[in-house]
């Protein structure tokens, strides 16, 4: 095909964003902004011509890069774009750019805010176009570092605390994963790292066994695997909003799709073993994520733990090792997205205002900050599984492939369902209904430019609520393919 | 037990009394002391070794062995440059602190 | 009981009980004549061996040289009549312990060592030395020259009384005095 | 795209797209905001006209669908409409309640501050409680269904300054979720044997010889009946409907009387065919019905609030509904749908003129603040209250004949017993209602309960009316009059569902409906006696005995009992969690981290400073290796 | 003919010339410091384009002992790099005992001389020799510290280290000499298989390697490090921690490879030796306050990650662990670059000492920042695919265990460079010091080396290859 290489175009956006944040002198915060949201807006658009021009019939990978980079390690730069990771790079770009415009206010040390956060972007982007494991786990990596400066400078309640408890979970993570990818490029023997054909290179099944749980786990401490999530909360609550935004909406996707793309259809054999296992461990991360959340005070306390306990729906469906589940933990990957940074986009404006995010001392924030209450209330809404928003729909695949799965599984969620509804309501109660807290008095609601990027993400949860097809129509052939090489 | 070997247990006594001398003695030349018996040490036994069993006759310039003698001739030197930088040093160490007593100089640690 | 047996049992025993001497002996000066001793052992077992070139050099730098610059050293370092700390047992006890260890294991492995080659004693004479020297070694030649240099600047160097301090153990003044070299 | 497709679009997304624009630009614009949601529900109220008159017709139905949900390569969920008498005239009684119930609000609700939210939300209502009485899928039923609850959540919290409404409009949500568990579950079962849920491929499966087998349809049936229980308020998910009553009385009047609470009925109806299949199922429904209507019965009778006695009767309404389909008769439970839908609206709103005037829900309060004067609210309260009472020839009257007639075919005599006794009981209580708010009580006969305030906006002065209010009156006098004419759709309705069942006659006056009217002639003249004539003692027989009255006015302690082990022991459960968390997980990584830095600090004591210690540890090593080396030696 | 043979020889020569130089410049009376630094620069400069003049170049000289391929250019280019890094952040040798000065510069360049003949030197003689230049040069300069009361102690300790490793080392000479009657490595090499059997001579190899462990800092042999690069000041310790590590890795490299060992249980000792190494230095350094020491510390764990590649006994293991030496270079210097100008007048800095620096000094604050997350081995720094490199090596010969612990050992170092991130970044200054002024050169060196550190972490190729040609050159 000798047309554009799209997705080096895509990474270049925000490498260029970087370059010229970086050589723009600090004391034009206005033009970092502008440059931060170019970049943005411009991966973006790089990203709607990829969804328009992407065909979802066709098999294999689509708009293929590859140069070969390091031959003697057989590393090449190679991206190329499919079902799985198309709605993720969309996701990416969305939860960037909006993320870009809710920090719009921000005063301190903007130069430097903005350069990490397009650099942790730049590591998003490489993670999902990526198709050769070396560049997977080094973009990996990128992702994962600027967040430590990025909560540490930027983040209130206990931020060096959850920043540095947030690195380090991360990174034990790598530490498994890398083993793991060496382990997998010796394996096959191919002198290769191109996933594509690692996937075809037969590995032996006590191999499979054994690499896979590295795998599995590595990835999923970035996906909030219970037990080793507790890096989430804490880092979110310490982060400042659109790190949490891009970190709960976009970086914890990284775990499931390395799972997704690496874990699973490289050592199928493996999956199948372990899929008993990592169903049950999902399952708790359901369970017990929806029961924290309905213990905690702090709004993001809150959001934190429902990010445990929805990522556990993501993980469950990997686990069903089904096209129905694999389906609905892609779309449910999205829509999470979407949702959480929705919710931390809601929290961010609430919490800017009034300084505290403790329900305990809130209340009737729908009289006193009544839209961007709404914003909350929806995302609360989404993430209690309200049909109309996209979740729903993700969640019902996945519950649907459970039931084939693991029949009490299944009734284990669903009846966790009232969970998550209870903590959603409570928290809505509690802090959104009922009289206003006296110590906040009037505080100005939030204006119209700032609740663009809010009101794109609720579009977007509406869109793919009203219409699945439209992304289910993308996802589904890819994971078609994928489960089919599995048998 | 061949006559080299009796060479060489010799070396080792020598070289391990030099060890002892060195991990106990607190005065710094002392210390200098048991590290030059552990190149005598080292001497007797290269200089054992190649001139009792020989190793092949053969080198690049068709000479016969004497690798050890010459590895000898060079440790000898070696031992007298170390001694050298190393005295230079303990004085002015004791000048300094006004004692060459190794367990006083343990300021440096964790 | 031959000849060759005698002189190395005799010099064998004369540098290990000098070694000992060399590290036992509280007294520094004690420690340097045994140090001497223990090296007229080893020159004595590098004659049995047929190595009297050798011999004379080890005795001539060993205890020519460096045994002086001992002396000296002591000389000029360690007052004779500082009060003398008192040796620790278990200190004694540990390094023993440790030396004995070290030399077991040493012994083992080499007590089983095959050395190839035919077990006799070749005469070297000191024209092959001075040759290879010159030969196939003239690079280690070449640095050990070098080295003896650097040991020799650098030993002036740190000996040297550094003029920019007043007295010991304080801090150096930081503004350099007039006169001191740059 | 065929005309009844393209009707039925129109039914339900008029609402969506006036609730869109409410919500999103005119929350500024009160008036505007109303006028564009009661256009919008009249739209669909056209539509859904006009759907009657397309599709309902015997023996017709019509079915329009396409893939909305790719679940794997073989399947995907197809959405659409199925269009039958059941659901166009479903659809007809929800539009044209929620039509009135609008009408009617722009004078109850005048002047609230959060006017155009109301009108959105209940916009939303529309479209979601027509999206699911038109749903083609079982799985479009139930998104719809959440949907229903969602508003359903948002309109009874619709004053969630106060504390009351915010907790009942919580305890309705999470209640109702906990038996859609069961219904999300029951469809997915479903869609996991058959590859789909579209309802009459359902209900082709559930038929004999078809894919289901007996007991997939039980489970199935179970799953689905819970969602019904909580929907409906049944059983012991109940007791969310009386707190409901915290929300504005039009709503009460829509979502937890005529319409929302129906949809459990409708759906059972929906199904009717597969919930026969499983007549164990059935069975325990019946009995279920039985108690509910009983226990909610006992319920009405002591409560103060007219708003809960109207509550309490509409639990046991339903559950007379559900009796008559788990008796076997899909006409008479949905008849029973309809009229109830009528003349529960016609009641409700009546009740709000009371309320909107004496700015309280307490009947005695009521009855002191001269209720005669609200003329068509008395009218309403009477002749919804005969409709209830199953008074001839109200409309309540032939619905229930139908559903009574339904059990004594189907049950045994116990059962039909407690299906009369529960009837006269209903003539008492809604006679007792009548009383204790029209008959003005006698001196000191009023001490102010728990005053529920009325509604948060400032109502105008009684003697002059506005247009508001006189929108309120004109609703409540149409509805009274369609509650006289109500009955006598049911044969019309029994061709038109179930054509070849045999059609009574509505004036056709057996035993069992002579039976029926003497015990509601009984209720209504101890209601009399006991309230209604001159000098009455205002006291009911039950609430003569505290502890009774207690046990029956707080939902038979059920709410109590709720607290005390399932909420109780979530929370525990919530708080043993996060002490996990906390102290073992999050304990366990930093003592992990602790150990490291520790393990840093004790490992930095082996750089202790004395050279000669590091020289030993060296040799050390060195004695090691060579004994390695050594042994390795000696080994072979 | 002869001429153009001795043309490889070149950056020996201009060796030579600059030691002249240097002498010249420290005979003369007034700004001697400054003419020997200046001299110092132009002979480092000479030197480096010698030695990638002549990177084409396959020579031999002194009978076949001294040889001249690409690797030992590519070393003796590395070791020029780190002389001028080290120089260039001696500087105005504030911190030297101020009237030795100019010497800084000389001892510098002796030390610099004895790791290149270290680079092509194949005979264990003159190996050794080499080895003992390099370290008799810092024996002298350490001690020779002005501000920091410790550097005489340090000295002490490094030499008697120093000297218990060079003990050591030819103890094991001796007993391979015992064995192959020559100290050739090739000859070596072609005898060690029929001796395979022969522990003794495992053992000497063995103890031979242990003088190289010392150079590099690995565990037994690491414990004069913390210590030399406290005291030392900052341009020799940022000497000692960039050049005189990549000779040791680059001779390290060659040994194991002429030593023929995988396989033996003496490559089993090696991994141990790494894994401790790993773990002390990043557990150990985790507990520092002062940044060099902090440094230090990481050292012995680097040292650790390189033999873990060298445990492979593989060309890729080789050709990761020359990589690794090469961008291990880049990122220490960087890493001392900051520390010696935060620490301008000489003393350490403590972690205190970094507070508010990226107000005082943005570019030091973000050098400093890629030079650690370097360390650490976090993209798109090059440490990442230097490691990535080290880690297949040793994966490919089934080191999976030693692989994962260093992952995890990456992962721990993380903590306390993110500590020291921390310091840079987030905490306030409380003393409220001004800016950090910082020269044209302090200046360009900084961009020189984040950028170098980031585009070999984005683009490794290049350099991967040369040292994999390199590599391959070895026996």
């Amino acid at each position: 095909m000798s047309q554009l290489p799209l997705l080096t175009i895509l990474l270049a956006c925000p490498v260029l964003g970087l370059a010229a944040i970086l050589v723009t002198p600090a004391r034009y915060p206005g033009a970092i902004r502008r440059i931060a949201a170019a970049s943005g807006l411009a991966a973006a658009a790089v990203v709607v011509v990829l969804w328009m021009r992407f065909d979802p019939q066709a098999p294999g990978f689509q708009f293929v890069e590859r140069v070969r980079w390091v031959p003697s390690f057989g590393i090449e730069w190679h991206n190329g774009v499919d079902g799985l990771n198309l709605p993720l790079l969309a996701l990416t770009a969305i939860v960037f750019l909006t993320g870009v415009l809710v920090m719009w206010e921000l005063e301190e040390r903007v130069k430097e805010y903005f350069a990490l956060m397009t650099l942790l972007v730049i590591g998003v982007y490489g993670v999902f176009m990526t198709l050769d494991l070396f560049f997977f786990v080094f973009y990996y990596e990128v992702a994962v570092l600027p967040m430590y400066l990025l909560i540490a400078v930027w983040g209130s309640t206990r931020k060096e605390y959850g920043a540095m408890k947030l690195t380090l979970y991360l990174l034990v993570g790598t530490a498994l994963v890398v083993p793991a990818a060496l382990a997998l490029y010796w394996g096959a023997g191919q002198g290769t790292f191109d996933l594509t054909r690692l996937a075809a290179a037969h590995y032996g099944r006590s191999f499979q066994l054994l690499v896979y749980p590295f795998l599995f786990v590595g990835f999923g401490i970035l996906a909030g695997m219970w037990p080793l999530h507790t890096w989430s909360p804490v880092g979110h609550v310490a982060a400042p909003t659109a790190v949490s935004m891009l970190h709960a909406g976009v970086l914890m996707k990284l775990g499931a799709y390395g799972i997704l793309r690496v874990a699973m259809p490289l050592l199928p054999q493996g999956a199948h073993y372990w899929a008993q296992a990592t169903a049950i461990l999902a399952t708790v991360n359901i369970v017990y994520g929806a029961f924290v959340a309905l213990n905690q005070t702090d709004l993001k306390f809150v959001i934190g733990y429902s990010s445990v306990s929805h990522m556990g729906i993501v993980l469950l469906g990997l686990s069903t090792l089904s096209e129905t589940g694999v389906n609905g933990a892609v779309f449910q990957m999205f829509s999470h997205g979407v949702m959480t940074a929705l919710f931390f986009a809601a929290v961010g404006y609430i919490y800017d205002r009034l300084h505290t995010r403790d329900i305990r001392e809130l209340g009737g924030l729908s009289r006193t900050l009544p839209v961007a209450s709404a914003f909350f209330i929806v995302a609360a809404l989404t993430g209690a599984g309200v049909p109309g928003f996209s979740s729903f729909w993700a969640e019902l695949l996945v519950f649907l492939a459970t039931l084939q799965a693991y029949p009490v599984l299944a009734v284990v969620v669903v009846v966790a369902l009232t969970i998550t509804l209870a903590y959603s309501i409570r928290v809505i109660v509690r802090a959104f209904f009922g009289e206003p807290h006296e110590a906040h008095p009037g505080v100005a609601d939030i204006g119209w430019f700032l609740s663009v990027p809010r009101a794109v993400l609720v579009g977007f949860l509406l869109l793919f609520g009203f219409a699945p097809r439209l992304i289910l129509g993308v996802i589904e052939p890819a994971t078609r393919a994928l489960v089919q090489s599995w048998h | 037990m061949s006559q080299l070997h009796w060479y060489l247990l010799v070396a080792v006594l020598l070289f391990c009394i030099g060890l002892y001398g060195l991990v106990q003695r607190r005065s710094l030349i002392a210390m200098l002391i048991a590290l030059e018996l552990m190149l005598a040490a080292i001497s007797l036994n290269v200089v054992a070794i190649t001139s009792l069993a020989g190793g092949d006759a053969e080198s690049a310039t068709g000479n016969v062995s004497s690798a050890g003698q010459v590895v000898a001739v060079i440790l000898i030197g070696v031992a007298a440059a170390e001694g050298a930088i190393a005295l230079s040093l303990f004085v002015a160490i004791q000048r300094e602190v006004q004692s060459i007593n190794v367990e006083d100089l343990s300021e440096l640690k964790g | 009981m031959n000849w060759d047996a005698f002189l190395f049992g005799s010099s064998a025993a004369l540098a290990l009980i000098g070694a000992l001497f060399a590290v036992s002996l509280k007294n520094i000066f004690h420690n340097i004549l045994g140090f001497a001793l223990a090296l007229v052992g080893v020159a004595g077992l590098f004659l049995t061996l047929g190595s009297d070139f050798l011999a004379i050099v080890l005795l001539l730098v060993y205890v020519g040289a460096l045994g002086i610059a001992m002396v000296y050293a002591v000389m000029l370092s360690q007052p004779l009549d500082t009060p003398r700390t008192p040796r620790s047992l278990p200190k004694i006890a540990g390094s023993a312990l440790l030396a004995a260890l070290v030399a077991m294991a040493l012994w083992l492995v080499i007590r089983r060592a095959h050395f190839p080659g035919p077990p006799e004693v070749l005469e070297v004479a000191p024209q092959w030395i001075g040759r290879r020297l010159l030969q196939d070694y003239v690079l280690a030649f070449e640095l050990i020259s070098v080295l003896l240099v650097v040991a020799m600047i650098g030993a002036v160097m740190v000996a040297r009384r550094d003029p920019g301090r007043r007295a010991p153990g304080t801090a150096a003044g930081t503004a350099p005095r007039p006169g001191a070299p740059r | 795209m065929t005309g009844p497709t393209l009707a039925a679009l129109l039914a339900q997304f008029a609402p969506l797209a006036a609730c869109a624009v409410v919500l999103v630009a005119l929350r500024g614009r009160p008036r505007t905001a109303a006028a564009l949601a009661i256009a919008g529900m009249a739209v669909s109220f056209a539509a859904s006209a006009w759907l009657v008159a397309a599709v309902a017709v015997p023996g017709r139905s019509f079915l329009a669908q396409t893939v909305f949900l790719p679940v794997d390569q073989a399947h995907s969920l197809a959405f659409g409409v199925l269009l039958d008498t059941l659901s166009t005239t479903m659809a007809l009684v929800v539009s044209a309640v929620t039509l009135a119930v609008m009408v009617y609000s722009t004078g109850y609700m005048a002047g609230d501050p959060g006017f155009a939210r109301y009108y959105g939300f209940l916009a939303l209502f529309g479209w979601a409680m027509q999206g699911l009485v038109l749903s083609a899928n079982l799985l479009q039923t139930l998104a719809f269904w959440e949907l229903v609850g969602l508003a359903s959540f948002l309109l009874i919290g619709f004053w969630f300054e106060r504390a009351a409404p915010a907790a009942a409009a919580r305890k309705a949500f999470i209640m109702t979720r906990v038996g859609d568990v069961g219904f999300l579950l029951g469809v997915l079962l479903l869609i996991r044997t058959l590859g789909l849920a579209t309802i009459p491929d359902v209900i082709a499966a559930a038929a004999p010889g078809g894919a289901l087998t007996g007991r997939t349809i039980a489970v199935a049936a179970a799953l689905l009946l819970m969602g019904v229980i909580g929907k409906s308020a049944q059983g012991p998910l109940f007791t969310w409907l009386p707190d409901a009553m915290e929300g504005p009385t039009p709503v009460s009047a829509l979502l937890h009387s005529a319409t929302m609470v129906a949809a459990g009925v409708y759906l059972v109806a929906r199904l009717h065919p597969l919930f026969l299949a499983a007549p164990d199922v059935m069975r325990g429904l019946l009995w279920l019905a039985i108690a509910t209507a009983l226990a909610t019965a006992t319920m009405a009778m002591v409560a103060t609030d007219i708003k809960r006695v109207l509550a309490y009767s509409t639990i046991s309404q339903l559950a007379y509904m559900l009796m008559g389909l788990a008796a076997g008769s899909v006409t008479a439970g949905y008849f029973h749908l309809v009229t109830h839908a009528g003349f529960k609206a016609l009641l409700f709103l009546s009740a709000g003129i009371f309320i909107h005037h004496a700015h309280s829900n307490d009947m005695r309060e009521i009855a002191g603040r001269d209720p005669r004067a609200q003329r068509a609210g008395a009218i309403g309260l009477v002749a919804g209250s005969a409709a209830l009472a199953g008074v001839i020839p109200f409309a309540g009257y032939f619905s229930k004949e139908a559903i009574l007639g339904a059990v004594g075919a189907h049950g045994t005599t116990l059962v039909l017993a407690l299906a009369y006794a529960g009837a006269a009981l209903t003539a008492y209580y809604s006679f007792r209602m009548v009383f204790l708010t029209l008959v003005p009580a006698g001196a000191g006969a009023t001490e102010a309960g728990g005053a529920h305030g009325g509604h948060g906006g400032t109502g105008a002065p009684a003697h002059r009316r506005t247009p508001g209010e006189r929108a309120m009156g004109v609703t409540v006098l149409v509805l009274a009059a369609l509650t006289l004419v109500l009955g006598y759709l049911g044969p019309w309705l029994g061709v038109r569902l179930l054509p070849g069942e045999a059609v009574r006659e509505p004036f056709e006056l057996g035993t069992g409906a002579l039976v029926a009217l003497a015990l509601v002639a009984a209720g209504i003249g101890l209601a009399w006696i006991e309230f209604g004539r001159a000098g009455a003692p205002r006291i009911g027989f039950l609430e003569r005995v505290p502890a009774l009255a207690r046990f029956c006015g707080d939902n038979w302690y059920l709410d109590r009992l709720y607290r005390a082990t399932v909420v109780r022991w979530a929370a525990a459960l919530a708080r043993a969690a996060q002490w996990n968390d906390r102290t073992v997980v999050d304990g366990a990584t930093d003592g992990v981290a602790n150990g490291t830095v520790g393990g840093g600090r004790l490992l930095a004591l082996v750089q202790n400073g004395n050279v000669q210690a590091y020289l030993t540890v060296a040799a050390l090593l060195l004695a090691a290796l060579a004994y390695a080396l050594g042994r390795v030696a000696v080994a072979p | 003919m002869a001429l153009s043979r001795l043309f490889a020889l070149s950056p020996e020569a201009a060796l030579a010339v600059t030691a002249l130089l240097v002498f010249g410049a420290l005979m003369t009376e007034r700004h001697r410091t400054r003419r020997a630094r200046q001299a110092a620069y132009v002979g480092g400069v000479l030197v480096l384009a010698a030695s990638l003049l002549t990177m084409g170049r396959s020579e031999e000289f002194f009978w076949a002992t001294y040889r001249v391929d690409a690797f030992s250019q590519l070393v003796k280019a590395a070791v020029a790099v780190g002389f001028l890094i080290g120089a260039f952040i001696a500087g105005e040798v504030r911190g030297q005992r101020e009237d030795v000065r100019g010497e800084v510069f000389f001892f510098l360049l002796a030390s610099a001389t004895g790791l290149m003949a270290l680079a092509s030197a194949v005979e264990l003689v003159a190996l050794y020799l080499a080895m003992e230049i390099a370290s008799f040069s810092l024996f002298v300069l350490v001690p020779m510290c002005d501000q920091c009361q410790m550097g005489r102690e340090a000295a002490l300790k490094f030499i008697v280290i120093g000297l218990a490793a060079s003990a050591v080392t030819l103890f094991g000479l001796s007993l391979v000499v015992g064995f192959t009657g020559t100290t050739r490595l090739d000859e070596i090499a072609a005898q060690l298989p029929q001796l395979a059997s022969e522990p003794a001579l495992s053992f000497g190899v063995a103890l031979f390697l242990a003088g190289l462990l010392f150079k590099l800092a690995v565990f037994p042999f690491h414990f004069w490090a913390p210590d030399v690069y406290q005291a030392a000041s900052h341009g020799i310790a940022a000497f000692v921690a960039t050049a005189s590590k990549v000779g040791a890795i680059a001779v390290l490299a060659r040994l194991v490879t002429a030593a023929g060992l995988g396989g033996t249980r003496l490559v089993t000792a090696l991994a141990v030796l790494a894994a401790v190494s790993m773990t002390l230095g990043n557990l150990v350094a985790i507990v520092q306050r002062d940044v060099k020491r902090m440094l230090a510390y990481s050292a012995v764990a680097q040292a650790g990650y390189v033999v873990v590649g060298l445990v492979a006994f593989t060309r890729d293991g080789v050709a990761a662990a020359l990589f690794y030496g090469l961008i291990y270079l880049l990122m220490n210097a960087a890493a001392f670059l900051v520390v010696a100008r935060v620490g301008a007048d000489g003393t350490n800095p403590q972690l205190d000492d970094l507070k508010g620096l990226h107000r005082r000094s943005p570019l030091l604050a973000a050098t400093l920042l890629l030079a650690l997350f370097a360390l650490a081995g976090v993209p798109p720094t090059a440490g990442f695919v230097g490691k990535w490199f080290l880690f297949a090596a040793a994966m490919g010969q089934g080191w999976w265990l030693l692989v994962l612990l260093a992952a995890v050992n990456s992962t721990i170092s993380v903590y306390y460079y993110l500590v020291a991130v921390k310091y840079a970044y987030l905490l306030p200054d409380e003393r409220k010091r001004g800016p950090l002024p910082l020269s044209f050169g302090d200046r360009a060196l900084c961009y020189a080396l984040s950028g170098a550190v980031v585009a070999l972490g984005v683009f490794p190729t290049a350099l991967y290859r040369v040292a994999e040609r390199a590599a391959q050159l070895l026996p």
